[in-house]
């Protein structure tokens, strides 16, 4: 059984060991001790029961609880840019229009912004290419949403969660060539670098001026807010739970940003609390997502479920094994995915 | 003789003719009667207007052969640009883009949309058919002007500018054009020139880029013709500079070619043009190459020729055509050789 | 029974009456005959079934079906600043932070944005004081979004609503008078009168640079994005269908414009085909929308239904006269608020 | 006597007994020994250094009471603003709003933050003790300078500017700090006056407006202190618009107090001085005030005495402390009543 549960400090051999998996373009998971050490240590602080650590860093591991193997990683930033800026740059329309010449010019801006300063991110997606099968992959990323609806007080009235921008075969990026590149006396692998440590020094170098995007080649406006076709999956499933593209791209690659409310994500919108019936049956049809209310023991895992009247669950021993929980005890459910009302 | 003067109605189809030829080059002479008529009747009214300091008035004078009564030349002072209608220059800053980490510090240079030179007085509209361009010439149809802001300086402004043709190939295709103000008029030079030329200029605030545009993000052929006047424009660009006129990184926001300017004072042929009474005579053999003019409104005249340094005679052709008769008083500019 | 449809070429002194009733703040259907008749006639221009204009207002008006009386009147824009430029200021973040010395500073800004050019927009909502009862404001709201779920093709991505900004007691706006007025040779009752004709002089007077929100008086900060007392009831409606605040306001007072996609709107995204089966019973319980597929000839009415199965919905009589159906027919359903789905 | 001579590292004690009493009323003067010390080892390292075109380069200069051997003042050169870190100032410029619907054409002032003086050589760090603010030493603390840079013109950029503290209250409160930079700092004026410094000024990018700040939007205190000098500045404003300093609308940052420029050949004191061969006998009876000076550069020294203006003669007390012999070569500039 596939359980997602709160990072633990003796977890740290089997996060290692992920790293090692996730390949140069992650660069928020790193094959390097120092990355992963200092990821574990913060993310152990941000699970104190006592205080709400205004930046905290969630990080939560897949299990297979058979086994004890970490197969997965995701995380959430409860606030960014609140020590160091948080930029985009933010796609705009302008009109020029001149009645009297019959001219009607509609003009795309890029202009530096903040404005997602202090909201949560979603971050940190990794699944161990092995385990990326009966939608593992939807259940690693969507146990965050059943976090954020049990502790809402830990995160922001928005979340975000920033796509990577698209690149051609040689992982060259267009976006950068026809803009950044132009304000920087670096090539692009070396800003690529440093890019990964710290994007401050980016918008320090980067025109701080409105931007008209008909003034870049057509390749770099191409890209902007194109996501890199390896995201492509993770784009589709934040967008069928209500995240969406509203012109926020990264300064960097062009890549959107996908923003909501955070209450108005399907999974948290939609979760809500039954009372849970350990059976002996093994229910069928529509999977749910079935977590528990603990903190330090979140847990959260994916089933079919029998719902008996509007608070009752009917859950199998297995299932209820993997999160810790007892016949009666309350759990927070919701349908995987979005569906039909009536 | 070529004899300097104001525009009068009688010049309107001789000025069409110029328009023409021009092929649409020139913003303020475009091919069109109503607009041209417009032109000589603000002449002729702003020489009649009482002035005491410039306002709208605008003068534009014609170049005439006396012997066939042929205009060959046109050129203009407009009062104090900016004033009736927005004046739009670029004016190319630098911005300073610099990380402490890094050790970087880039200066960027970029173009920003502005009107610094609202209030100024500005040289323009010159044009001279082509069979007649030759340095005396043109030294006459550009520097008369100044003979007449010298003898009626309230009527101008403390600085003085010229915005020269920016670089253009044998279509009159503007490479800036091309790269930047396409993009934001969706017609092509020609027709946004002309467009220009007989509207009121309010629209381009409505349709220029109205934020700073880095000069990094144009084309190469557009960058250079930043401040480039056109090839032909080069011998303009030498007198001016000779009568003291520099560039500070403004141009024009259609074609980039260099705006210069001087204080009006300090401009050679304003300071240092001298007064004479007149006498009139036999004329000078070997004499020094000059600009004589009267100090008239509408009958201001102004001729080039050749006088005695020393003592000065017009010959009587000469001061019919200036309209000075013994003892009025004539401005002399005497000139280096041309 | 309260049926809303299409304005037809025969309601015009119905909908003069109806203007009269308005008052002065309701600026887009005034007390006013060449108002009420360009109103009229580009209505009748945009229902034209064999082409789709760019640019169309549709009207809609609320029929007491028993009486024949009009008492209320609703329109779409299907793009607006495709002729005029349509500005908002948007609301924007800024954040002045430095480490060396240790100060951090989170800034608002304003910026002129066109940004929603050629979105549609939900405009001229009005009902008849004697008729606010009974969720008819609803009804008349909402039945707008069963026109756009049937005929997508006719209006943008985007919607947009904007609402009425805060004034005082006097009527005076401190966005207005904190901003504008500085920018203006008029003073506020007048810029205000001009304003309900044509909004693009006050973007050819106000600012175009960026503005820092905390160069304003504090009642001018307060009032950003904040609704008009009269329009909070017209804001919830709206939010509960999935309406957002998104920083944008209007130039001139600084109330808010509320954003979706227009497929993210609730009742556009729930709605759905049954074959209506038309029957004796007066049904009870939860409300639906019921709206007919027809163009020129749409109906929506607001009522209880029996479901029978996926496909089929019991009507009493009353409501299939008012859509002027019978058996068989297919309707558009959709219950008339948000609800669980499990 | 007062003599103006470069500081050296003795001076310490004495430059930091002017920071405390100036008080942090100025950006280059803190009372922070770390920092003055630093600004006494610029200069030194400074007046060694061979320069060909002014780089990084400072000059603080004392004014010692040769007496006492106390200094009662101080004043500075730098050689070129911008270099190592940004120069930073506020251009007011007019935006024009125009509606011609509406027949309505608004003018609106606003602050742009720019470096448009990067480059520029500055004259700072001006300040004495209150007990000797008399217009003859103040002439002399700040001339001096001039005619320094007239003896060592590579040294110095065509560009020479000033800034003059602006309008504060009795606790050293800027109204237009109040209303605008306090926004963006979060802290009072002396602090960040103070960190400005002795930190480097990247900083002040990060945390200033970059978006341009519309006069109309400041408190009409703000408003009215825009290129207003501190009262007490008035004097030296007066000096420098005498040495043919202007106003051209250009603002410090921090308290919107004026910059002046000027073309660096065209300042009084560095064109108008003129050198003498020395002669060393009795001082003249009733001679003309001047300054004079040697063309040294850690030797430089420049004192004020009157001389008979047909037959300069120094005395001996003079000549040593110029540390000039017989027939050496002198700078005078000859004062007018002071």
């Amino acid at each position: 059984m596939m359980v997602v549960r709160p990072i633990q400090a003796d977890d740290h051999a089997a996060l290692r060991e992920l790293a090692r998996k996730t390949g140069p373009g992650f660069t928020s998971l790193q094959d390097n001790d120092e990355q992963v050490a200092a990821k574990m240590e913060s993310a152990l602080a941000a699970y104190n029961p006592d205080s709400i650590p205004e930046e905290a860093l969630y990080l939560f591991v897949m299990e297979e609880t058979d086994t004890g193997e970490v197969v997965g990683i995701c995380g959430i930033e409860s606030a960014v840019g609140l020590s160091d800026p948080w930029y985009n740059y933010r796609v705009g329309t302008l009109v020029h229009a001149s009645r009297e010449l019959n001219v009607y010019n509609q003009i795309h801006t890029l202009t530096i912004s903040n404005d997602h300063t202090g909201y949560s991110e979603l971050c940190t997606l990794f699944l161990s290419p092995d385990a990326r099968h009966s939608k593992q992959g939807s259940l690693l990323s969507k146990s965050r949403f059943m976090f954020m609806a049990e502790f809402p007080q830990r995160f922001n009235e928005y979340l975000i969660a920033e796509m990577r921008g698209y690149s051609d075969d040689k992982g060259v990026s267009p976006f950068w060539e026809g803009l950044g590149r132009h304000f920087f006396s670096l090539d692009f692998a070396e800003a690529d670098k440093l890019s990964s440590m710290d994007k401050v020094f980016i918008a320090e170098l980067m025109p701080k001026n409105t931007i008209y995007t008909n003034l870049l080649p057509q390749s770099a406006q191409d890209a902007i807010g194109k996501t890199h076709e390896a995201t492509t999956p993770a784009r589709k499933l934040l967008e069928s739970e209500g995240m969406r593209y509203t012109g926020y791209i990264d300064i960097f690659d062009g890549g959107p940003t996908l923003v909501s409310r955070t209450n108005d994500i399907r999974a948290i919108q939609e979760s809500r609390y039954v009372k849970a019936h350990v059976t002996d049956r093994q229910p069928e049809g529509e999977l749910y997502l079935v977590s528990t209310t603990d903190f330090r023991d979140f847990r959260c895992c994916m089933t079919a479920l029998d719902l008996v009247g509007n608070h009752v669950v009917g859950l199998p021993q297995n299932v209820a094994d993997a999160l810790k929980i007892t016949e009666g005890n309350t759990v927070r459910v919701v349908p995987m995915s979005s569906g039909r009302r009536f | 003789m070529l004899l300097f003067r104001p525009l009068t109605f009688n010049d309107l189809p001789g000025l069409e003719r110029l328009a023409v030829i021009s092929g649409g080059s020139m913003t303020t002479l475009p091919a069109n009667r109503d607009h041209l008529s417009h032109l000589i009747n603000n002449t002729q009214q702003s020489l009649r207007k009482s002035v005491e300091r410039p306002e709208g008035e605008s003068y534009h004078f014609a170049l005439e052969d006396t012997r066939t009564g042929d205009i060959i030349g046109v050129s203009g002072i407009e009062a104090a640009v900016g004033i009736s209608e927005p004046f739009y220059s670029y004016r190319m800053d630098e911005v300073v883009h610099a990380s402490s980490e890094l050790q970087i510090h880039n200066r960027i240079p970029a173009l920003h949309l502005c009107q610094d030179y609202t209030g100024a007085s500005r040289l323009y509209t010159l044009f001279m058919d082509a069979g007649h361009r030759q340095p005396r010439n043109l030294h006459l149809l550009s520097r008369a002007r100044m003979l007449f802001m010298a003898a009626h300086p309230e009527r101008f402004a403390q600085r003085l500018i010229v915005e020269l043709q920016g670089i253009a190939d044998e279509n009159n295709r503007s490479p800036f054009w091309e790269c930047l103000g396409r993009h934001f008029f969706n017609m092509d030079f020609n027709k946004a020139n002309y467009l220009t030329g007989i509207n009121s200029k309010g629209f381009i605030a409505d349709l220029m880029p109205h934020y700073p545009v880095y000069v990094p993000l144009l084309s190469q052929e557009a960058q250079d013709a930043l401040g480039q006047p056109r090839e032909d424009m080069i011998a303009v660009r030498e007198l001016l500079e000779e009568e003291g006129f520099v560039y500070r990184k403004y141009v024009d926001i259609f074609d980039a070619g260099p705006t210069l300017e001087a204080r009006t004072d300090n401009v050679r042929s304003v300071s240092e043009n001298r007064r004479f009474s007149v006498q009139i005579g036999e004329a000078a053999d070997q004499g020094k190459l000059a600009l004589i003019s009267n100090d008239g409104l509408q009958q201001y005249r102004c001729l080039m020729a050749e006088l005695n340094p020393d003592h000065p005679v017009l010959s009587e052709e000469q001061a019919k055509a200036l309209q000075l008769n013994e003892g009025d008083s004539m401005r002399v500019l005497w000139l280096g050789n041309i």
